[in-house]
């Protein structure tokens, strides 16, 4: 059996050797800029780092049986995403432009990308750089769904439906809005780092993965309090750090940009985290540590489309408002709907991610990036309409194709796991392990 | 007066004592215990190696009752925790000689409930 | 009420936004460096994850029932001190001095603070850069005294010290270190990265909290062991990463220098994680793991303030003796004047940065950093006379600044937990929370 | 005794001070690159952060009694090779050539290794920083072995081993394949990032320490299961982060084969991942989280050699392969033969670093890395040759010295915990602490 | 021969142990259990939900007692376990047929002490 | 029908378990509990100050049996607990008045195995 399935990779990889392996000629030194390229290259450490910390922030909420399941899943993304992006996914994103509607299969393979860089993306870093950095993004936003089905699905319907999200969803959707020749990045919409690509294109595919998958049996009349809070605090303590390698890191070089994001991405994430602890003071009687961090985390989702175009007093404006909506929507709006975001994906990441990619058509500045556009604010109405227009199709698509997706996967193996294996919990059910033992 | 003993899934403890509340028996101490039954363990592989395990998560509630609370208290129990599918648990009654409120220093039928 | 909340803060916001949201404009692209930028902003991605490491190192040190308190407490600081030194902090500590005693308001809301260096503080990278690196430094600085009210401080009265003590004393006494026109640097005293300003400071401020919050209920008859180790490693092993960012990154520039620093941090740490084992062995019958992550975060503390004027060998030197010393506070002067230091923050960071000032004193060298100065040992008496002025003056002023405050806190709302609280935990009382499932 | 023992260090070290304290010039800073040196101290960074990472990835998979045992051998090696390297360990490894076998004794303390860079190993950085980049590899290489013999170890024997398995074991393999004038290195074999060095190296030690300490009591009859898989998530996703620093940081500067390795490392990770999941689906029934986080190690282990001389399409056939062939061992050879590798040290690290060897002699190609070579399968079968040679030399010094070592620390001081000792568990019987409280 | 369970205060256990010790009793087993008890437990908040809690941690202690101990093992856990306020927990007492050690396979009452 | 309490060193579970399948006794109850004894505890010093512990890990095993069964269990768990050193555990065995199993209200005898 294993003597076949080795016979059968080593032929393919030496298929894939021939056709694909000629990568391009070591850069030109000359135009790659060192800083910068040690820039983006940790920034892209950071980044993966934080599908890591999702694992954690995600996995502390859930129950003991089910952690594993959580972080099996995070993994699982980290692996096969970084595989697809390599084969096929980065060309699907980022390659030559067909109609702005997708990249071409030029670069299958990565065939052409190479050490020298690439201006039209970053013409101070090698293309590559570029490619593994934007591979990061392409692994966490599938990861972040994972919130909304928790708990409850199936591992194998799991696997399908990220590599057809991944595929289907995410590859266009990031075309569009930064691939050369997109149109939306055409239509001029600003996402400096992912709100619409990332976040709002999240959330949307979690709403209705939540909504398609059902309720956990005894929600919500059961109590189903967090496992281990400190690994949620260590999973968004994590993503704050790692937060930085995506937001700073998106400016794609060391330079003012890319401070000015690091210094927003701070400031909105303090604010919204201590927004939210004052919410809680107010509403609920006590701040708690888990309001904190998951107001920090809504932070963050927040500033990253518009942390390369704003200054700090938007970002504190942005923190503000983000904890306030986020808090409706996860404390009233889930309850009311009786849906089960069961980690609360959609109410923090899609709206966030919305409220984010709004807020950035009305704070942007050209003070701070002159590269970027004026906000409403600063006396650009156009560029509110144009965010609003992105963020719409954003949703659209990604609420049609996620819902269509997943009715595929449950035809072919079924969503759900079953009643006793949930009961049993899916560590057990789906990966014959457990978190912790009982007895030592 | 009698020491009840009940073996439960996990799921079911906040219907139990949901359902024992109704009956006006709202002490009791709870703990998680490992339960090896009629209903199998579930194997676990680490690293290719397999390991049969035969226990499985169950809840022990202890409860001290006064003799006329027995019965309310095993019907309360049955009627929550009763699926008819194996792994339900167990109820066990042993016979309680004394029973002492520290706080008050009580004893008896009154030190109880 | 929501509504309210909202409209009053999106008015305030505006507010800010005319008043003080005209940003500087982009850089002039070419002084500013990319190599120091990365290496900056890196560090100071570094620095903000020592605070959640310090949640971590500190919050297995307590018992179950109070490891959510310890980490919200950190997170506060976090979200707290970011927002205060966006506002005002950082104009206070590095303003236009006034008189060196203070920064003047010239920067609140980062007016002025822009993309363009600051030569006055770091040349080659934006003023922005520098001042959100010192950002990460303000909140870590509180941040460290939790250990010593650990377990028992009511958390409105700890938001209300944060607060105060930001800024009445860490604000002033960076200023008279570090910023221009301060007077202890004036004076010449030698400070890489914090060993007065940061460990000194906070040391004696947690000695002062712990003595007038009184003790644990409890302490120290009964036994309080750590409940849950492998967090204190992941808290000390984090500490140990982030503070090459600290350190390291406080040359505000990838140079030689910082090497250097970045050397005898490693260094020292590890001098001094082997010297508190062997204490242990020798004294106490077994070398501990705990002792050890003590004796390691001991070494960095004390080579803070010398990290970028002293050679390899006179880092081991450091770490060696700051050990001992340390070792000797927490085992046996803690032991002999009875007051609850609960996690050891003077015992460690102020006896350490004591040390670690002093020792600068005697053993900095123009050899390593021409921009420094020499120490007793290199010939120049003088310097350890310097030292031991700043370190007096501030012992002197966060002794007496943090009893004033603590005081004022007390009559406001009551700085200690009731009994009752204090027993049942701080999580359940004061956030309505708990770290960990009990039955699942 | 303590009084003693401080007079006793104190007087080391200012004779330490005086012979040694004279630390090289500040750089000419002209030929320092401050995006390289950023890229280094950085990736030096990550690096020791990957020694903590195997704490836990270790940590989580022993039972909860000998949680604290694995992580203060981790945290022991940071402290004691830190030193080691710095006082003679980077002198006999990378000091001036003797006959091919070792460096000398010119270096002891430091002494010449200054900012200024050494252009023999890094034209870019100063000496220093490589200096310390190198110091984090030395001390994860014998951690890793940590892995082979966890549970049942005295910790004196453990420190003894120790200092005489990196003195008499690494610094000479290092010397060998790394140092100006090593024989393995002239002889032209190619290891980017440390396969023999460190892998091969760790992981015949491991294999010979597992044989001669015995099988753990009730090995392989009782049930041994991992106590805190998510620990071992998190070291394990500590450890891909960090794995950045190892490989693309081998490059010594930010540049095109930084990105490449880069680009590589995370590509075979993720091939090993979802191959090990394969593996077990088809194999085991179920895929694991365990088994992907295993994987991911093995695909790590497996490109360091390669990273800089192959393309993405390479480092995804070595990623499965090396599934493929770690799963045998682990699964099968071990039980086979008996042996108790109770964490895999040898059969995933030896065994990865082995065919990871290996393979950079099939696919090596001078279109990645024009400073690297051609492997067989770019037509130049020589090299295949070499890096057998290179293995076989490795994997014989290191089996015959570990023997001899262990032997020796054996007659001294007994390698094995007593049976009761190793009943109560190590953390109690070696350290007088325990992970986590029981009541509380 | 009896068998003793008290449910305490979980920071009252080294006090009661130390009495018990005092007493000549030193052997017992020793559990963490929740309470369901006359005190109220704590309602916990996880982002806007609000989860009403009634169960408390407690300590368990299983003594077996020679009857000649049984008086004073009450005695001394009253003693260091009242404070008088709810929540100070309760003893029960069992009667024990029989009990053996291990080790030696004494039976009965010498096997108890 | 009696109800048996053993308390085990944590390393002899699987042997116990395996010992009473032998002997038809498939059905039990597991926890973890901590045994002060007279085995000793082991100090535990944090940063200097030590804590002399007093309480050791322990298994606890609830077995619920009829009549016929007790002797047997007895040995059974005798036989693979007992090592002849301190430490190695007692049996306690107390008189249990009804059984119920839930999942089919079986009572008495028939609801036990
Ligand atoms: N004879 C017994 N002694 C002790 N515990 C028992 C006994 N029988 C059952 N139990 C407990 O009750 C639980 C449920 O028993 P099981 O045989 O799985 O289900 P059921 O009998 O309800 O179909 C077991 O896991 C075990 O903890
Ligand atoms: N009838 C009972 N059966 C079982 N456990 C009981 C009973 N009554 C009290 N307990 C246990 O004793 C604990 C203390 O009881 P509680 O009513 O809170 O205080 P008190 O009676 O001492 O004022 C409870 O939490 C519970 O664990
Ligand atoms: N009288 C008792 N009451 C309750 N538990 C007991 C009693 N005697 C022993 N035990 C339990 O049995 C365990 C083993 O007892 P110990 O005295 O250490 O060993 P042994 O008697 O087998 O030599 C103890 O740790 C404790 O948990």
């Amino acid at each position: 059996m294993l003597g076949r399935v080795l016979t059968i990779i080593l032929g393919a990889a030496f298929f894939l050797l021939a056709g694909l392996g000629t990568p391009a000629l070591a850069a030109d030194a000359s135009t790659v800029n060192s800083g910068d390229t040690s820039f983006v290259l940790m920034s892209a450490a950071l980044v993966l780092l934080m599908t890591v910390a999702l694992a954690f922030f995600y996995g502390g909420l859930v129950r003991r049986k089910n952690v594993l399941s959580i972080m099996m899943q995070c993994l699982f993304a980290m692996g096969l995403i970084s595989i697809q992006w390599v084969l096929f996914g980065y060309s699907l994103s980022f390659g030559p432009d067909k109609g702005g509607i997708i990249g071409g299969l030029e670069w299958v393979g990565l065939r052409g990308v190479g050490q020298a860089p690439n201006p039209d993306y970053a013409a101070t870093i090698p293309h590559t750089a570029f490619m593994i950095f934007q591979c990061m993004f392409a692994m966490i936003t599938p990861a972040r769904i994972i919130g909304a089905f928790a708990e409850r699905m199936k591992f194998s319907a799991f696997c399908i439906f990220l590599i057809l999200w991944a595929t289907l969803v995410y590859d266009p959707v990031c075309h569009w809005v930064w691939g050369v020749g997109g149109f939306i990045r055409k239509m001029g919409a600003l996402d400096f780092a992912g709100g619409t690509v990332v976040h709002i294109n999240a959330g949307i595919a979690a709403l209705v993965a939540a909504v398609m998958l059902g309720k956990r049996t005894g929600y919500p009349e059961r109590a189903m309090p967090p496992h281990n809070l400190p690994f949620t605090l260590l999973g968004a303590g994590c993503l704050w750090f790692g937060w930085f390698g995506f937001n700073a890191g998106s400016a794609l070089a060391a330079n003012g940009i890319a401070v000015s994001a690091f210094v927003a991405t701070n400031t909105a994430a303090a604010a919204a985290a201590l927004m939210w602890a004052g919410i809680e003071w107010v509403h609920g009687g006590k701040p708690t540590m888990l309001g904190m961090a998951t107001g920090a985390v809504a932070g963050l989702v927040a500033i990253t489309p518009a942390a390369g175009f704003v200054g700090p007093v938007s970002a504190i404006l942005i923190g503000l408002s983000v904890s306030m909506i986020c808090y409706f929507f996860v404390a009233f709006v889930k309850v009311k709907f009786g849906y089960d975001d069961s980690l609360d994906a959609f109410g923090v990441h899609g709206i966030g991610g919305l409220w984010g990619a709004l807020v950035t058509g009305l704070l942007a500045t050209k003070l701070i990036n002159p590269a970027g556009a004026d906000g409403l604010f600063f006396g650009n109405a156009r560029q509110f309409g144009i965010q609003i227009a992105g963020c719409a199709i954003t949703i659209g698509y990604s609420l049609v194709m996620t819902f269509v997706i997943l009715k595929a996967v449950d035809l072919l193996v079924g969503i759900r796991a079953s009643a006793s294996d949930e009961m049993v919990g899916l560590d057990l059910t789906q990966h014959n392990e457990s978190g912790y033992t009982l007895l030592d | 007066m009698k020491y009840i003993v009940a073996i439960i899934q996990p799921e079911k403890l906040e219907e139990v004592q949901a359902e024992l509340f109704k009956n006006e028996i709202h002490l009791m101490t709870v703990s998680q215990v490992l339960g090896c039954g009629r209903q199998k363990g579930i194997t676990q592989i680490y690293r290719g190696r397999k390991e049969s395990g035969t226990l499985l998560k169950k809840i022990k509630l202890e409860i001290a009752v006064n003799d006329q609370f027995l019965k309310p208290a095993i019907d309360a129990i049955t009627k929550a925790a009763k699926t008819g599918n194996i792994g339900d648990g167990k109820i066990f009654v042993l016979d309680l000689e004394e029973c002492i409120r520290l706080s008050t220093g009580e004893t008896g039928g009154p030190a109880i409930g």
